[in-house]
């Protein structure tokens, strides 16, 4: 339907709040999501692609066409917001009409239209109700509905799902991501939630601070994080970031991590030298051997599928996952070590990675 | 939906230039911009002062043909004077055709109202008050000097007492149309024989005053007075008759004088030491009720609300002069007031010359000899005129009640005519209201006080030099002040912002 | 209907020249409406614009101003200013917030008749019910003389007597306007989440504690709000003292504001009675500015 | 008795006691409560409604004369007429009265409505230049007593030659209107999530469209008590009308009730009442139909 660019887009509210030089390209169809934490950017760039804010800086294209200054009812963009917005005078069949009305559509077409469109959301019965006596769910049908009924050349979303409950929002998450193959509209969704971009992106964008942090599919953003912000945001429960050290020392290159040696095969370091690091490990990863880290179990998770354990390292907490229990009993004390095949290694200072999967990352920061 | 797309990327192409940031000093242009409307508002001031028209051409058209219209305003009080009013104006319009009056009734023409319209340079052509109200207006330049345009002989048809009530510093400037004042009412029910004396009146009204405290309804009161309701009117008939007076020849205020600190006194003990008067009285109308009600002997009034009291008190109700003080010999002398037409200055009301003239046939029609005996007649207004009253008194030999009138206006004084009246007014409920306060004031500092206070409001508003405004140096002043105070408060607010 | 929720700030600070266009009613009102009248206030208040100079008034500089300052009058005035607005405000803002907090509680029935009945005294107009009170507080005849003759009290002289003057008047404001502030604290006391209150009984706060803990902290800068506009109002509020006792008996009830209408209307001195409103004015600006500068009050504007 | 229990039974039995009492203690502090929350209601109730009830009865009655009331008379009883009523509406033009107060507070009840809908929309949601300066404006010229502007006021007007017009009476009171209704309405707005307007806009409306079709909706309760408020105004003002209508077509019925009260040669106590009840019944009607606008149309929530 519709493909978007977004080039050095940045807008300032001073302060060092807004969004500084984004770029990003959304293919025809795709569904892209941008994810971070809450006063990330990532709602504001949502807003200068639907032309609620305008952009200082940088230019914008829909479909080739530079839509950088447009007003938002000239883009051709519909939007669903997170508290879905929906005009309380209206029954749920004007507003599901209302766009449609603007265009000076015919009655007859926008009827027609708006049935096709709240059949397939299956919210057909609740026509003439207002969205005050509809529930939650219902809501976010005929916001999406409001949304979908014009055809746009490409669909916003605002953390659509923060406002149902967990059972419902999953439902919908897979409601969503129906949806959106069958009208295959392009889409850009903004959350918070990394379980709803991991689930229903094709590629996801991390922002920090205003700024792009990373954009990748969203199995490259579990499996290779750009840097710490990522390898801690994506991930639940959080990656394992501990302080650790890389020696050179007797050609060997060994990581010292809370007082452990940990040999380290192909990274690049000069002899005599030393590097500050952060090690960072998944729970997964996160094994129990007869040596390594000294760690004291403190909780115990069990979600069913997987245990979640909880171990002391000084003031240090390391989550450890399996799909079973290590046997282990609360108090007990034991020897943790990473997985060297994926452990990961962050720059102490720019907190770039910088070694993963047994192997220096391209282009990584080199200064020590 | 391509239609609006290719619009769209017209106004693309116009506007491919990425926009600029945050532009603060947009702000301060903004409160300037603001400040500056105010300060438009403020030169308002500088151009909405309405000028009156320039000097009047002396020369009064004899007669008009061209047609004129007059606006008038106070045709009187709702009733017999407005009935009678109409009629006389339906008069008018016929004998003179080519004037068309436009009049509003009396009772939202208040003097606050014409002082307004005579500053804007608004005020109706004719205008219809009370020869002091007229005198202050006349003295203020709102009203014309009417002495050239009226001719002797028709001056000398008035009686004396009223020409000098509507005559300042020599000039004529309005033609009264009645003469009033009040006198003593009394219910034959009550009291059989008008008291000739203070001590008489006294003497009837404690035997009448029955005061049972416990429901109101059964009290009877002999002399009902409320100090404080009356702006004075009725008080200043009182001043004579223990030798006292407003004000002096000199017209300055005496009101400290040991004579009218007694006549406040003898009207305060009324109510405190004679107990014939009920306390807490606001307003005249509770002492009408009294007295309509059979509940009162006595009432002060005029001969304008007879027609109410012989409704409710038919044959019992009666008049007489008020009774002379046998410590002093004196008679109380009411202010015989007058009510009259007055023509406005074109100052006030932009007048022209032929308006002038329409003006004073209208006036003149309206105090003629046959107005004035409807007006007695429908009405009860004393006239003014010395052929209307020979008609009133011819007519009114047999009746006891106009009896009462003429004794009463035996002993009368002229109405001050001149400004300085104004502060006698109110000054008098203010100062001598205070009396209420049951016994914790006394009379002599409290007529001190009203004295003072007259005194000084006299001063305060004729001794204040008056210079032209320089309206560059003033104007420039107030912007300034405007622009800073604008300025301050922009940047007070938004100073606070930042926290 | 009303979804409330926390307003969105708008970040979006460029400043809109348009949006001029959309408040110009409201500047020109503050320009020719406002300003001018104010600014010829001012402007008489210098000037000698009275009775003896009508036509022909000057400049006299300050001359009223000192006039007003040398003269026994003021210090009565301000001070009866003062009572009449501290006196009117202490009874009707309490007594608003305390009938709303009363229709506030859960499970209690009525509401809705005792609010359409609390309608009365704002619904009609009121100079109507100003007389209708002069009437009723008559020395004689008077409906509320006559009700304490029942209970064997004597008639008191409600309205003519410095004793009881201020307070009928206090009296008969407080009867106009406690149904306009029991409306506007409804409105603010319906704005607090249900959940605060169970909260704070879960807490086992008792009802006197759930006032000072819960309801007045999360509401203190409306109740300042409320209150600071109440006195404001009530301080320029002209036809109370004006119609029931006219500034009597005596000055004991005049008001800076009817002391004005008094100066320029009785005795004809406009620029007196200006420069009296001009000094209401600024004892109430500086009222308002400390005030703010503690309360915070303004804060609720934006 | 007392050996009958040992000591732990006691202890027991004394809180199954307490446990008892202490239950129907605290039903009675509730049942208290609410005796003394509706005790103080109906006391504040009867305050309000008594002088209403007072004028009311007199209206009905044909005493001529305060003085002449007594008790009694509060009560219905058979000496009751409609004649007061009669009096006024058929022996002035009471109708003409009515009609020129309705034109003069409809047209600026709607023109001030109107006005302020646009800016308190723009103070609220468009970034007005020195925006929070002209919000203190507004409020601080409340502070400024009408005594000081009725003189200006009428030398503009009558420059302007608006005195004894409607015109020269709309301007001013739908002026008044702007000012407080703008205050008003901006605030009910500022609680007003912003994404339904930007909703809109998605959908295809400009800002303005976006601003006057969904929010001028949503903001009804304030809007309607803004016009309430804004009618309350002129009806009821005498100070303003009396200066500048001297013309008795144009009379309004404050002026009327004026008029017929200080007319007639002395003040008819049930004339008088019964004005006050036919010009309090429509405003009083106007409040009641609007009643839970009143309360929701205040904005000062707690968010603000």
């Amino acid at each position: 339907m519709g493909s978007l660019s977004l080039q050095n887009i940045g807008r300032n509210f001073g302060k060092n709040k807004g969004v500084f030089d984004v770029n990003f390209e959304v293919e025809n169809g795709e569904f892209f999501v941008i994810l971070g934490p809450s006063g990330c950017g990532k709602t504001t760039t949502l807003r200068i692609i639907a032309g609620l804010e305008t952009a200082d800086t940088g230019h914008m294209f829909l479909d080739d066409r530079e839509i950088t200054n447009f007003p938002p009812r000239m883009r051709n963009i519909a939007m669903v917001f997170q508290n879905y917005a929906l005009y309380p005078f209206m029954t749920v069949k004007q507003n599901i009409q209302f766009p449609l009305k603007i265009m000076k559509m015919s009655k007859a077409d926008q009827d027609a239209k708006a049935e096709e469109v709240a059949k397939m959301l299956g919210i057909d019965d609740l026509m003439e109700r207002k969205p005050g006596e509809i529930s939650g769910g219902q809501r976010q049908r005929v916001a999406l509905g409001r949304a979908l009924v014009r055809e746009p050349a490409l669909f916003l979303m605002d953390e659509p799902l923060s406002n149902l409950d967990a059972k419902l929002r999953t439902q919908m998450r897979v409601e969503l991501k129906r949806l959106q193959r069958e009208f295959n509209t392009t889409t850009v969704y903004v959350t918070h939630d990394q379980v709803e971009a991991t689930t229903l992106a094709d590629r996801a964008c991390i922002m920090n601070g205003g700024r792009v942090v990373q954009l990748e599919g969203p199995l490259e953003l579990y499996n290779s994080p750009a840097d710490t912000f990522v390898a801690t945001f994506v991930g639940d429960p959080p990656m394992n970031m501990i302080p650790a050290k890389v020696k050179a020392a007797n050609n060997e290159v060994m990581l010292e991590v809370l007082g452990q040696l940990i040999p380290l095969k192909n990274f690049t370091i000069e002899e005599g030298q030393e590097r500050e690091v952060k090690l960072g490990v998944r729970p997964e990863d996160t094994l129990v051997g007869d040596q390594g880290i000294e760690a004291n179990l403190a909780v115990i998770q069990n979600v069913g599928k997987s245990v979640y354990e909880y171990f002391k390292v000084g003031d240090l907490t390391i989550v450890k996952q399996d799909t079973k229990n290590s046997g282990l009993v609360i108090g007990q004390n034991c020897y943790l070590f990473p997985d060297p095949a994926k452990l990961m290694l962050f720059d102490e200072a720019s907190g770039k990675l910088i070694y993963k999967g047994g192997k220096m990352v391209k282009n990584a920061p080199t200064t020590a | 939906m391509s239609n609006s797309k290719k619009d769209a990327s017209k106004e693309a192409k116009s506007r491919l230039l990425p926009k600029h940031g945050n532009v603060f000093w947009l702000k301060g242009f903004a409160v300037v911009a603001v400040t500056a409307l105010f300060i438009l508002g403020g030169f308002v001031v500088l151009f909405s002062h309405p000028q009156g028209s320039g000097p009047l051409s002396t020369s009064v058209p004899a007669t008009s043909s061209n047609s004129v219209t007059i606006t008038v305003w106070g045709s009187g009080s709702p009733g017999g004077e407005q009935h009678v009013f109409n009629s006389t104006l339906a008069y008018f319009e016929a004998q003179y055709p080519n004037i068309t009056v436009q009049d509003s009734p009396a009772i939202n023409v208040a003097s606050t109202n014409f002082a307004s319209a005579a500053h804007a340079g608004n005020a109706p052509d004719v205008y219809r008050d009370t020869s002091d109200n007229a005198g202050a207006l006349y003295a203020s330049g709102s009203v014309l000097n009417l002495s050239s345009y009226l001719n002797q002989s028709f001056v000398n048809s008035f009686t004396t007492g009223t020409i000098k009530d509507w005559t300042l510093n020599g000039a004529l400037y309005g033609v009264p149309v009645n003469t009033n004042g009040v006198g003593l009412y009394y219910n034959m029910k009550l009291v059989k024989t008008p008291p000739k004396t203070v001590y008489q009146m006294l003497q009837d009204a404690a035997n009448v005053t029955k005061n049972t405290t416990s429901t109101t309804n059964t009290s009877v009161w002999g002399m009902p007075y409320g100090l404080g309701t009356n702006y004075g009117y009725r008080a200043a008939a009182w001043f004579p008759a223990f030798g006292g007076q407003i004000f002096n020849s000199q017209e300055v205020p005496v009101l400290n004088s040991s004579q009218d600190t007694s006549a406040v006194s003898f009207l305060y003990n009324l109510t405190y030491v004679k107990n014939v008067s009920p306390k807490g009285l606001t307003s005249m109308a509770q002492e009408q009720q009294l007295f309509e009600t059979n509940r009162s002997a006595f009432i002060i009034d005029g001969p304008w609300d007879q027609s109410l009291y012989t409704s409710y008190l038919g044959s019992n109700l009666n008049v007489t002069a008020l009774p002379y003080d046998n410590a002093t010999g004196h008679y109380p002398a009411p202010i015989w007031g007058s009510i009259g037409y007055f023509i406005t200055s074109p100052q006030a009301s932009g007048i022209t010359s032929s308006q002038i003239w329409a003006s004073l046939k209208f006036i003149q029609f309206e105090t003629n000899l046959t107005a004035q005996k409807n007006l007695f007649t429908k009405a009860g207004d004393f006239p003014s005129l010395k052929a209307a009253g020979a008609f009133a008194a011819n007519q009114t030999a047999s009746d006891p009640l106009a009896a009462g009138w003429i004794a009463q206006e035996a002993h009368t004084q002229i109405q001050p005519n001149f400004p300085q009246m104004n502060f006698y007014w109110s000054n008098f409920h203010t100062y001598v209201g205070n009396l209420y306060d049951n016994g914790t004031h006394n009379v002599s500092s409290v007529m001190q006080a009203f004295q003072n206070a007259v005194v000084s409001q006299i001063n305060q508003e004729t001794a204040t030099p008056a210079a032209p405004v320089n309206w560059t140096l003033y104007g420039g002043i107030i912007a300034a002040v405007v622009i800073v105070a604008g300025v301050g408060a922009f940047f007070y607010t938004s100073r606070k912002k930042k926290n | 209907m009303t979804e409330r929720a926390m307003p969105i700030k708008n970040n979006n600070r460029r400043i809109d020249f348009k949006s001029l266009l959309w408040i110009l009613p409201v500047l020109i009102v503050l320009a020719f409406l406002d300003f001018y009248p104010i600014l010829e206030g001012i402007y008489f208040s210098l000037t000698d614009f009275n009775q003896f100079h009508f036509f022909n008034y000057g400049f006299v500089g300050f001359a009223n101003y000192s006039y007003i300052f040398g003269s026994p009058e003021l210090r009565t005035v301000i001070a009866n200013t003062l009572v009449w607005s501290v006196g009117s405000t202490v009874v009707m803002v309490p007594a608003g917030f305390m009938l709303a907090l009363i229709m506030n509680q859960k499970n209690l029935r009525g509401k809705y008749i005792y609010r359409s009945l609390y309608l009365f005294p704002w619904a009609f107009p009121a100079f109507l019910t100003i007389l209708v009170w002069s009437n009723m507080l008559a020395y004689n005849g008077g409906v509320v003389n006559d009700l304490l003759g029942l209970v064997g009290i004597s008639s008191i002289a409600w309205l003519t007597s410095p004793t009881y003057a201020m307070f009928s008047i206090i009296f008969v404001n407080f009867w106009l306007s406690f149904p306009y502030y029991t409306f506007v604290y409804t409105s603010a006391v319906q704005s607090i989440p249900n959940e605060l209150y169970e909260a704070a009984e879960m807490d086992g706060y008792g009802s006197l504690r759930t006032l000072t803990r819960v309801t007045l902290p999360l509401l203190k800068r409306q109740v300042a709000f409320i209150t600071i506009f109440g006195f404001i109002f009530t301080w320029n509020n002209f036809y109370v003292p004006f119609l029931l006792t006219g500034g009597g008996p005596g000055i004991s009830t005049q008001i800076l504001i009817t002391y004005s209408y008094l100066e320029a209307f009785s005795y004809s001195n406009y620029a007196l009675g200006a420069a009296y409103a001009i000094i209401s004015i600024l004892i109430l600006l500086v009222f308002v500015i400390v005030t703010n500068h503690y309360t915070k009050m303004m804060s609720i504007l934006y | 008795m007392e050996n009958k229990y040992s000591k732990k039974e006691k202890v027991q039995r004394r809180e199954e006691v307490d446990v008892f009492r202490m239950n129907n203690y605290y039903k009675n502090i509730r049942t208290l409560k609410k005796i003394a929350s509706h005790l103080v209601l109906i006391l504040f109730a009867l305050f309000a409604v008594f002088p209403i009830y007072y004028v009311v009865i007199t209206s009905l009655n044909s005493i001529g004369s305060l003085s002449a009331s007594s008790l009694a008379d509060l009560l219905p009883n058979t000496k009751m007429t409609l004649v007061n009523y009669s009096q006024i509406i058929f022996q002035h033009p009471f109708f003409i009265w009515l009609r020129n107060t309705l034109i003069l507070t409809v047209a600026s009840t709607f023109i001030g409505v109107m006005l302020s809908i646009t800016s308190g929309l723009a103070m609220s949601r468009l970034n007005v230049p020195a925006k929070r300066m002209l919000l203190y404006m507004l409020l601080i010229l409340s502070l400024f007593p009408f005594t000081m502007m009725v003189i200006p006021f009428y030398f503009m007007f009558s420059n302007f030659h608006l005195l004894n017009t409607y015109l020269g009476l709309i301007i001013p009171y739908s002026a008044g209107a702007v000012i407080y209704s703008t205050y008003l309405i901006k605030n009910y707005v500022d609680g007003l999530p912003t994404s339904y307007e930007e909703a809109a806009q998605m959908d295809g409306l400009s800002k303005a469209g976006a601003l006057f079709r969904i929010l001028v909706p949503m903001a009804r309760p304030v809007i309607v008590f803004a016009a309430v408020l804004a009618f309350m105004g002129p009806y009821t003002d005498y100070a303003l009308a009396g200066q500048f209508i001297s013309s008795p077509s144009l009379y309004t019925l404050a002026i009327g009730m004026y008029y017929v009260s200080q007319g007639s040669i002395t003040m008819n106590y049930g004339t008088y009442a019964a004005f006050s009840v036919l010009m309090g019944i429509p405003i009083f009607i106007l409040f009641f139909v609007f009643q839970k606008y009143l309360v929701s149309g205040f904005s000062l929530s707690m968010y603000k």
